[in-house]
């Protein structure tokens, strides 16, 4: 089996499914089967990424708080998340008795189909992507956007005040990162003149000199806008140490508080996807999608490439929650608004320096001193002088 | 049933009247501005319709940039017009604008 | 196929119009509001004009419906609206649909085209947004900073 | 360099405004700097203009212009430009020279005030401004900069915010231009209708050059644009606002009547002459005619007027408005040269005069009435002998002064109009009271002892404001090189001739006659003021006229017992109709009703009374059916829009 093949079997797959139908049904049947395929494997496949995430994210928290983490069920503990769905399945599913029941309801269907249908946009491999639209890139925002929405049912579906303030929390801390996770986005699409996913994937996919890989990621600019982007994309999906919007220590569970059972599961596959949707754009954009990372290493499959690319991503996501404690609101909002705003604009001057002068070195090397000034100047600005001392107890000695 | 020009125009119609409709019954200020977002929508409508259906084809998309210029326009709108609804729940305490007439003959 | 989804896009536009025009929860009013720009979006994907489509729910899902039910919960005294309806509006809300349909119908300047997709692609809005558009782009630039001060300013509280 | 400089004479306005937008930058505290970029910027600009003047020197009828399109709508493209003539340089250099000696009086005399930088920004402002309208070559683009220069005039007169006074007085003088204003943005339309096109000069294109095309309209086009030129240069009837400028700082009026504002009025008519001498019959049209009138009227006027007032100032500011008359007949009887020539010359004598007067008032601290000085000759050497210059400069006194020269010009062109003389002799009577009203200024201020004993504080002024004095006295002096009739060299520049050498007109029987008239004049005042005391000698000969004339002829007082008094009353009207008529008819209706009831009651109380209560119920019914029409309520005011559009769908049906 030539590589090829072994990179389009999923492709040949589906169309050989679908051949079965060709010239029996309408063809609008078969636009219709098709998209339901796309979306079955969709689903399929990120709702087994789910499950093996969320035991594999305990794991990794248990190894960096020096335990085992789950081990019992099944082989070394693999099979926990089976149970834990059972758990959650029959559960009793609680509505407060003063709740607004339909908007209680709707709230967290209305997050999971968000994430899923941002997570249709981005090309997982070689002609595979779910939804082929010319903006795809604004699909997924737009589509992301209404999620704020349905946190916000939530918060004032549950009718408690924990709930409608952390769903406020969280819609302020969306809104807020909302603007640098697109504003990072903005370089990309400028240098690749196009909102199409596959067309800014294919932009990736030469190399310089024959092995450094023309991904936007070794650009100055580009390096500044994916931890950018990361960071804007860890409060996007409420992660620590951005999950002010659900500090159990706070405010019990944001905008969770008031559900139980299969719908509690569902907010949480749906952060899960969320989590998934921004590291998959991520990848996109910044990591060269399906690419492989060196030209001889191409006969491994793009996908192969695509979802390592993505665990690599998820694996910083768990890390950075093992190791980092919970930032506090108002310091979290001066971020936004006073450092990577300034700084997401600035990626995209910089951008613009390097792509019309030429990608030479001289563009390379102004867009660097562009990012270069503005940080120092902005680190120099925000600088509150404040000493960090140890602490010194007076009366506990 | 095929989609032609006057169908689309029949539906935004609707929705124009509709909108008026939640701007001219409704007694909370809000809805008022709901029932403005969605005349502008059926107006967006038209648009797109009719420079879909449009028997010359102009080199520039002139009716989706009717649309877009639109849209911005209508959310600054929205945002002033918001304001302004919480400005007043301030200060008369009511949204009800069969309330509000202090500018009244 | 599309007459089939014109008609389901129809009816949920319609419904969700109705039910955010005349729903007395204001909640609920609102989210039906965005709903139904959700059924707009799809006439646009429908027309063509998938950019706008797009545009149109990042705008008004993300963030103007957001804005409409931040101010139902900053005047929360009123969410629930317990007077009756003024059937008035009902009346001209009608006699307006009938004219509308009536000259709709009359007219025959209408081009009487078949339905035809022709799409735009975003580079197209961008080339036409950069040259023949700056200036009205520029001018919204403005109006939309504009409106933000102005909201800004309404909203903010008078002490200092 | 040359050819450069035409192509870039945008330059000499930017240089202040660019000025003027870096001192606000700077901020309310950094004086010295704001100073410093002010002067700088008028140095540069002076520069600069002078770079201009030199090559309309080398050939005759130069112009160079340069136009770019601003903006395109639909098929009309508008067009603007900048142009360099003759006209332009020559009033370049006088306002940017005349300009920097005001700022550097400015220096000494606004040394106190608190918002110093910020009087510097609108100083250079208002300077860029006027530059603009010199150098405009489109009229849109001189409307634009002629805004910007009422602007600059009305944040300047009223500097001192504080006093309700200068308040009023910036409000005054920027409603009445405006009123001009109004006329002249409806000329621009008009022309731009008939011509299509605003440039002034477009190689044979510009709406100067073929003015032909005007035809019959050409008239209105013009009246309507002196509108603007009569408000903005104070010609009668809009001249009030004027004199009430004196609030402002004195540099402030000496920029004003000299170089910027008031000379915009003069330069517009002077720039769009073409258009007024449009199919001109032996050189009079309608619209010229109007503008000799209303020139004459204006500068007799005014001459009359500061034969009485006791305000050092305001004695200038009327001297100002009849000078400018006098320019306005000079344009209107076809002396163009003669009148800008005087407009230059004046620039250069009447800064002399207001600074020498700031000069006097800030000795005095603040003194302006001229019946509490006297004596300051002795205390006030140098000021004294400036102002002297500039006394006899601007009372016409031949030979020495430019300003002789140039009334002498344009006493010569209006001799020969062909349409009356009487605008002549009118011209003549002016020039002996101007040289009349200055003699009492000057024996009033420097001669004679003290009077009310407010001088004895009075000291030299520094020499940062005593040098410019000397300056513009020098320039007011050595100009007449240049404007004697036996060697004209401004007139043909500003023409385009070439200038010839010819000493025997420089004595001429017109000559002699100015020199009587002015000698009448100065002799005149000195006999009648040779001994005033507090009391003016002529109030205690002809108290009615000398209060007629202290009032300034009641004019203020005429407009707003008329013009105000209307628009007062015809608001009252509308009040009164709301209040009475409609209210009132339905209470007639009403009454009737019940006088009815009242004569049927007696006959037939039983069975008429009902009816007649419902009546007068029905009508009390009408009339708050009437009133709840203005209810208040958004939804029924946007009912009755849609009801509205339903109006307008049957009416398309009842068409169809």
């Amino acid at each position: 089996m030539r590589a090829e093949d072994v990179d389009q079997v999923f492709v040949h797959l589906k169309g050989w499914v679908l051949s079965f139908l060709v010239g029996h049904v309408p063809d609008w049947l078969v636009q219709i089967a098709s998209s339901l395929l796309n979306i079955a494997m969709l689903l399929g496949v990120f709702l087994t990424l789910f499950a093996l995430m969320s035991v594999f994210e305990r794991k990794i928290l248990g190894r960096i708080q020096n335990r085992y983490g789950p081990n019992r069920v099944g082989p070394f503990g693999l099979f926990q998340p089976v149970a834990d769905g059972i758990k959650m399945l029959i559960k009793e599913d609680i509505v407060p008795a003063r709740a607004d029941k339909v908007v209680h309801f709707l709230a967290p269907i209305g997050m999971a189909a968000a994430a899923i249908l941002a997570l249709g946009v981005i090309p997982y491999g070689n002609n595979m992507t779910a939804f082929v639209i010319d903006g795809g890139i604004l699909f997924f925002f737009a589509v992301g956007s209404t999620t704020e929405l349905a946190v916000f049912m939530a918060g004032w579906g549950s009718n408690n005040k924990f709930s409608l303030l952390g769903a406020m929390r969280a819609i302020a801390q969306m809104i807020s990162y909302e603007l640098p996770l697109i504003i990072t986005v903005l370089p990309v699409v400028m240098v690749v003149g196009s909102l199409n996913p596959d067309k800014i994937v294919h932009a990736q996919k030469y190399y310089h000199f024959g092995f450094v890989p023309n991904w936007f990621v070794l650009t100055p600019w580009g390096a500044t806008a994916f931890i950018l982007f990361f960071v804007s994309g860890l409060v996007e999906s409420n992660r620590t140490p951005f999950d002010v919007p659900e500090g159990e220590s706070e405010i019990v569970a944001g905008h969770m508080t008031e559900y139980s059972g299969f719908k509690y599961a569902t907010f949480f596959m749906a952060e899960y996807l969320g989590m998934f949707a921004v590291s998959g754009l991520a990848v996109t954009l910044f990591l060269g999608g399906w690419h492989a990372p060196l030209p001889w290493l191409g006969f491994i499959p793009s996908y192969v490439w695509f979802f390592a690319k993505l665990s690599v991503l998820l694996f910083v996501f768990i890390w950075v929650r093992g190791t980092l404690p919970r930032i506090r609101v108002d310091h979290m909002m001066n971020f936004a608004w006073k450092f990577m705003l300034p700084m997401a604009f600035t990626c995209f001057v910089s951008a613009a320096v390097w792509h019309y002068n030429g990608r030479r070195l001289s563009g390379w090397l102004w867009s660097f001193a562009i990012i270069a000034i503005v940080y120092v100047t902005l680190s120099l600005l925000l600088d509150t002088r404040r000493k960090f001392a140890p602490r010194t107890y007076r009366f506990a000695e | 049933m095929i989609a032609t020009l006057q169908i689309f125009l029949i539906i935004s119609a609707a929705l124009f009247s509709i909108g008026l409709l939640a701007a001219l019954s409704r007694r909370h200020a809000i809805f008022i501005l709901i029932g403005i977002e969605m005349m502008l929508a059926a107006a967006n409508l038209n648009f797109i319709a009719f420079w879909q259906f449009s028997p010359v084809r102009a080199p520039q998309p002139v009716g989706v940039m009717f649309v877009i210029f639109t849209i911005a326009i209508a959310a600054a709108e929205a945002a002033v017009g918001l304001a302004m609804v919480i400005a007043v729940y301030r200060h008369f305490r009511t949204t009800n604008v069969d309330q509000l007439t202090r500018l009244k003959g | 196929m599309n007459s089939v989804a014109f008609a389901v896009i129809a009816i949920f536009t319609l419904v969700f119009a109705v039910a955010a025009a005349t729903n007395p929860r204001l909640m609920h009013a609102a989210l039906s509001f965005a709903v139904m720009f959700v059924g707009i979006a799809a006439f646009f994907f429908l027309l063509g004009a998938e950019f706008v489509g797009l545009v149109q729910i990042f705008v008004y899902v993300g963030a103007v419906a957001v804005l409409i039910v931040f101010t139902i919960l900053l005047t929360r005294r009123d969410a629930e609206e317990r007077h009756g309806f003024k059937w008035g509006g009902v009346v001209v809300a009608i006699g307006v649909f009938v004219g509308l349909v009536w000259a709709i119908l009359k007219t025959n300047s209408l081009p009487t085209l078949p339905y035809l997709v022709k799409a735009v692609t975003v580079k197209e809005i961008g080339t036409t947004l950069m040259t023949q558009d700056v200036w009205p782009l520029m001018c919204v630039g403005v109006l939309l900073t504009a409106a933000l001060i102005g909201a800004l300013v309404l909203v903010m509280e008078d002490e200092p | 360099m040359t050819d450069w400089i035409t192509r870039n004479v945008w330059l000499v306005p930017a240089t202040p405004i660019v000025a003027a937008l870096l001192i606000l930058g700077f901020g309310k505290h950094a004086r010295r700097a704001a100073t410093g970029v002010a002067i700088l910027g008028q140095i540069a600009a002076l520069i600069v203009s002078t770079c201009a003047f030199v090559p309309t020197l080398h050939s005759h009828e130069f112009r160079a212009f340069e136009n770019f399109t601003w903006f395109t709508f639909g098929e009309q493209s508008l067009r603007i430009g900048f142009v360099l003539d003759p006209l332009a340089a020559a009033m370049m250099v006088m306002i940017t020279l005349v300009g920097l000696c005001i700022f550097v009086f400015s220096l000494g005399y606004m040394a106190d005030d608190k918002n110093f930088s910020r009087f510097f920004a609108y100083l250079s402002f208002f300077s860029g401004a006027m530059l603009g309208v010199v150098v405009a070559n489109s009229l849109l683009l001189l409307f634009v900069f002629w805004e910007l220069v009422g602007l600059a005039s009305y944040l300047l007169i009223g500097f001192w915010i504080e006093r309700p006074s200068a308040a009023a007085a910036a409000k005054k003088a920027f409603i009445t231009t405006r009123i001009g204003d109004m006329g002249f943005f409806l000329g621009i339309l008009w022309l731009y209708h008939q011509s299509g096109t605003l440039l002034f000069y477009d190689g044979g294109h510009g709406c100067l050059e073929n003015v032909a095309l005007l035809g019959a309209s050409s008239t209105f086009i013009a009246l309507l644009i002196f509108c603007g030129a009569a408000g903005k240069s104070g010609q009668f009837p809009l001249h009030v606002w004027l004199p009430d400028a004196m609030e402002g700082p004195t540099p402030v009026s000496a920029l004003i009547h000299a170089a910027t504002m008031v000379a915009a009025g003069v330069f517009l008519v002077a720039r769009v002459y073409p258009i007024f001498s449009a199919g001109a019959v032996n050189g009079v049209t309608s619209s010229l005619i109007v503008v000799v009138w209303i020139g004459v009227v204006t500068g007799l006027m005014a001459a009359l007027i500061a034969v009485a007032q006791s305000d050092i100032k305001r004695i200038l500011a009327y001297s100002t408005v009849s000078q400018l008359g006098l320019m306005m007949v000079s344009l209107g009887v076809g002396g163009v040269a003669a009148g800008i020539m005087h407009l230059l010359a004046h620039g250069f004598f009447k800064a002399l005069l207001f600074l020498g007067a700031g000069s006097v008032i800030h000795g005095l601290h603040h003194e302006q009435d001229i019946r509490k000085m006297g004596g300051l000759r002795k205390l006030m050497p140098v000021t004294f002998a400036t102002y002297a210059v500039g006394m006899l400069a601007l009372s016409g006194v031949p030979f020495f002064f430019s300003g002789g020269w140039t009334k002498e010009e344009v006493l010569h062109a209006t001799s020969h109009w062909p349409s009356s003389h009487v605008p002549y002799f009118l011209l003549l009577l002016g020039v002996v009271l101007t040289a009349l009203y200055m003699t009492r200024q000057v024996m009033y201020v420097f001669f004679g002892s003290s009077r009310a004993g407010s001088d004895h504080h009075a000291h030299e002024s520094p020499s940062v404001m005593t040098v410019p004095l000397i300056i513009l006295a020098l320039c007011a002096i050595g100009l007449s090189i240049f404007l004697t009739p036996a060697w004209p060299w401004l007139e043909s520049y500003l023409l385009g001739h070439e200038a010839h050498i010819d000493a025997h007109l420089l004595l001429q029987p017109m000559i002699l006659v100015s020199l009587v008239l002015v000698g009448a004049g100065i002799g005149l005042g000195f006999w009648l003021y040779r001994r005033a005391g507090e009391v003016d000698p002529l109030q205690q000969k002809v108290p009615a006229v000398y209060r007629f004339l202290e009032n300034k002829m009641w004019i203020d007082e005429i407009y707003e017992h008329t013009i105000l008094a209307l628009a007062a009353f015809a608001s009252r009207v509308s009040d009164w109709m709301d209040r009475y008529i409609w209210d009132g008819l339905v209470r007639v209706i009403g009454g009737i009703g019940q006088i009815f009831g009242a004569l049927t009651k007696g006959a037939d109380e039983g069975v008429i009374n009902a009816g007649v209560d419902e009546t007068t119920v029905g009508a009390r019914g009408v009339g708050r059916a009437m009133s709840r029409l203005h209810s208040g309520q958004i939804q029924i005011y946007l009912g009755v829009i849609a009801l509205g559009m339903l109006a307008l769908f049957l009416f398309y049906a009842w068409l169809t």
